[in-house]
């Protein structure tokens, strides 16, 4: 991608670009992964107790809770999203509250609360999947590709 | 009067007799809080839309602007004025409850100059009476269509901007009315569309420089002028970032300028403790900076000639993603009382 | 059980300091970091690395968006251990549907109780 | 940061009640998730010779070196063998309780078993066990409820 562009720049463009970038401001690197990490390590550290919760008052093995985990995950995150915190921890911790999936869900919900004035047919439901269809449309392109590929292979080793 | 490559002189100096400035939330919490006329305590101030919010600020502008003046709608000629919403929208909505003969613009963010230039020419060679001009921006509309939703949280780069919730206008006339001292516009120059090859959207500033730096050269070029005849030259929305490399630029080509007396107007706007990033843009930002303090520092005597660059990012969220690299504009209007 | 707190927020932090980096070093808007790591994710399971991580890790492994990728992979195996080839395509959200069902369902709550803040 | 703040007084208070909260019948199961409660291996339908029988698998289970903690209880059919992982040892948690099905196979090829790391199945165990410490407790009641864990262990997602 940064290729293609860099061709079609002339002499004088590139030039400029690294003119320009004495001038810009840094993004902080370093303050920015410490923030990520305490707070996407909160963020687990949050799940896990919930997850211990449904061990605990509700039949979930460790294997199976994982899945109610996410969806209180996924809750919490519409209400956090819903009233305005979400995008100023977004700010504040970049990568540590997008990665989990409660940002996955914020960019799900964001997306259809900020459509709704384009009525619930066309605006939420045309655009709820604007950020997360990405996700969603490589996530199982690629696991159908790795599953694919992986159940050949056991066919072939006669592991299946 | 065509000076030189690009550039109007108005020797009949047309005059802008009135202004109106209505702004959202975040700006009233702003440094200039006391030079708007309207101020609203909410986005959403009472509609079911950002984008009739944004309508509506520049309704309340043009209204304040004619009822300063005393006028009608009907006294006015021309409307002049742009946004940054697909397809001018907000701006035409509001011209159709205006009833006022209508020329929509889109210059992005130097929409206002490029609005007060026009005006000033039909005024000047009595093309029109009574000019209307402005531009606005509503943060969470320019958001929406141009960046995230906005309740996403995704993080903003340091050398991001925020967009301003605010909207300008100007009533441009031949018609003095009193004795008062008022400012009058007299040159502006128009610019060329300048590419240098930034893609970044969160570094706009940075893409417009040049496209201000070329400007203001041109400017001082055909008109034959030296920086030291202004008080005060303002960039529209350049930010922290875009404002020292425009003053850099610049001085590579030999024209060095008091960086004191160039200020930016997306730095004006907010205080230092607000998280706007690199500063304010958005076509409401030079519009409401000089239609609300500007000129009213002039009229308190502050400034005898100022000159005004509002300078454009002539992008869309479509080029972005086909990874084009985004041609920025500037044009300048000069003003002295 | 209390270790398992200590190592959710330690891996969990990891794999966000990793997309933070991906944002910032690499560039990448947040839509290509996501995809990217739910691609890794779906790759790392197909490897059979993912399982034993997340027994360490527990929701440090599990809350990260490459858990979709490693979840959609699970589903489409387990699928396949009973159906053959035909199972990767119905099992593919034998796993995760419930976070995409409930991403849905109460991004649509959402939109009918909240307004954007702005 | 008041988020953060926030957040970590709300995991204290749910921690406090859930400590609190569950504190009717013996303290076993109440901290079983929380340290070592190694507790003694049962038999439901004791028969002769079965109690040195679970001691003979409780050793044979706890002389895996990552393993910690074991709970034994015996059905009338099956026997469950819930123990704890290390916590570094958790990477190779598969092939530690294949090597333990293995083991125990060998050893008592008589006894149908079913073993299991997860918390969840070892927290039920010592749940069934602190009843099982009641006399009024019907074997029957204990050996439905044993197979109650032992397919809730089989569910895979």
């Amino acid at each position: 991608m940064a290729d293609s562009k860099k061709k079609n720049k002339t002499p004088k463009q590139q030039q400029y670009a690294k003119f320009e970038q004495q001038f810009e401001t840094k993004r902080p690197v370093l303050k920015n992964c410490i923030k990520a990490f305490f707070v996407g390590g909160l963020i687990c550290m949050i799940g896990q107790f919930i997850s211990y919760l449904y061990i605990y008052f509700f039949h979930f093995t460790e294997q199976t809770s994982g899945n109610p985990t996410s969806a209180t995950v996924i809750f919490i995150s519409m209400l956090l999203t819903g009233f305005g915190i979400y995008d100023r921890l977004g700010q504040f911790a970049g990568a540590g509250s997008a990665v989990p999936v409660s940002g996955f869900g914020n960019s799900i919900i964001s997306a259809a609360i900020e459509h709704r004035t384009e009525g619930f047919v066309l605006g939420v439901g045309g655009n709820i999947f604007k950020l997360a269809g990405s996700v969603i449309l490589f996530g199982v392109f690629s696991a159908f590709v790795v599953a694919l590929i992986k159940t050949i292979f056991l066919m072939m080793t006669g592991g299946l | 009067m065509l000076r030189g490559k690009q550039s109007w002189e108005f020797s009949n100096h047309p005059v802008i007799r009135s202004t109106g400035v209505a702004v959202g939330p975040f700006e009233a919490n702003g440094n200039l809080t006391a030079d708007f006329d309207v101020i609203h305590d909410d986005l959403w101030m009472g509609n079911t839309s950002y984008e009739q919010a944004h309508r509506m600020l520049l309704e309340e502008a043009a209204q304040t602007a004619l009822k300063k003046s005393n006028l009608k709608p009907e006294d006015t000629q021309f409307f002049i004025a742009g946004d940054l919403i697909n397809q001018i929208t907000p701006t035409s909505f509001a011209a159709r409850d205006l009833q006022i003969p209508y020329f929509g613009l889109f210059g992005a963010c130097s929409t206002s100059m490029e609005g007060l230039a026009l005006a000033s020419f039909m005024v000047n060679y009595g093309g029109a009476n009574n000019v209307l001009t402005g531009a606005s921006s509503h943060n969470a509309a320019v958001e929406k269509q141009f960046r995230y939703p906005t309740e996403y949280g995704g993080q903003k780069p340091p050398t991001a901007q925020w967009t301003v919730t605010g909207a300008g206008v100007g009533l441009i006339t031949n018609n003095p009315l009193n004795d008062e001292k008022l400012p009058y516009t007299t040159s502006a120059t128009i610019g060329k569309v300048i590419d240098m090859g930034l893609a970044d959207p969160f570094n706009m500033g940075g893409a417009m420089a040049p496209a201000a730096a070329d400007t203001i050269l041109a400017h001082f070029n055909d008109l034959q002028k030296d920086p030291s005849y202004y008080d005060l030259i303002v960039t529209g929305d350049l930010g922290k970032i875009g404002r020292e490399t425009a003053l850099a630029l610049l001085k590579e080509k030999g024209l060095s300028l008091d960086s004191n007396k160039f200020k930016d107007c997306g730095l004006l706007l907010y205080k230092e403790n607000q998280p706007v990033q690199s500063g304010g843009s958005g076509a409401g930002c030079s519009a409401t900076v000089l239609y609300g303090h500007l000129l009213n520092e002039m009229k308190n005597g502050m400034y005898k000639r100022i000159l005004l660059v509002a300078t454009g990012a002539l992008l869309s969220p479509l080029t972005v993603q086909q990874n084009e690299t985004i041609p920025c504009i500037a044009h300048a209007v000069s003003i002295e009382i | 059980m209390l270790p398992m707190f200590f190592w959710a927020f330690i891996i969990g932090g990891i794999i966000c300091v990793i997309g933070q980096l991906m944002f910032d070093v690499a560039k990448l808007t947040p839509a290509h970091t996501l995809t990217t790591l739910v691609v890794v994710g779906a790759i790392l399971d197909g490897l059979g690395l993912y399982e034993p991580f997340a027994d360490f890790a527990g929701a440090g492994a599990t809350i990260p968006i490459t858990s979709f990728g490693n979840a959609l992979v699970h589903g489409a195996m387990q699928e396949a251990e009973k159906h053959g080839l035909i199972g990767v395509l119905t099992g593919m959200f034998e796993v995760t549907s419930s976070g995409i069902s409930a991403a849905i369902i109460f991004g649509f709550i959402g939109a009918l109780i909240f307004k954007p803040k702005g | 940061m008041n988020i953060k703040k926030g957040s970590l007084s709300i995991i204290i208070i749910c921690f406090c009640i859930l400590l609190t909260g569950c504190s009717k019948g013996s303290d076993h199961s109440r901290w079983a998730l929380f340290k070592k409660v190694d507790p003694q291996p049962l038999s439901i339908y004791a028969e002769d010779g079965d109690s040195s029988l679970v001691e003979g698998i409780k050793k044979d289970t706890a002389s895996v070196s990552a393993i910690y903690d074991v709970a034994v209880i015996k059905g009338k059919k099956d026997t469950l063998v819930a123990y704890k992982v290390k916590h570094m040892s958790r990477f190779k948690m598969k092939s530690i309780e294949k090597e333990l099905t293995k083991k125990l196979k060998s050893d008592y090829p008589d006894e149908k078993f079913t073993v299991s790391s997860d918390f969840k199945i070892f927290l039920e165990t010592m749940r069934l066990w602190d009843k099982m410490q009641d006399p009024n407790y019907s074997d029957k009641k204990a050996n439905k409820r044993l197979k109650a864990i032992i397919k809730l262990n089989n569910e895979l997602t």
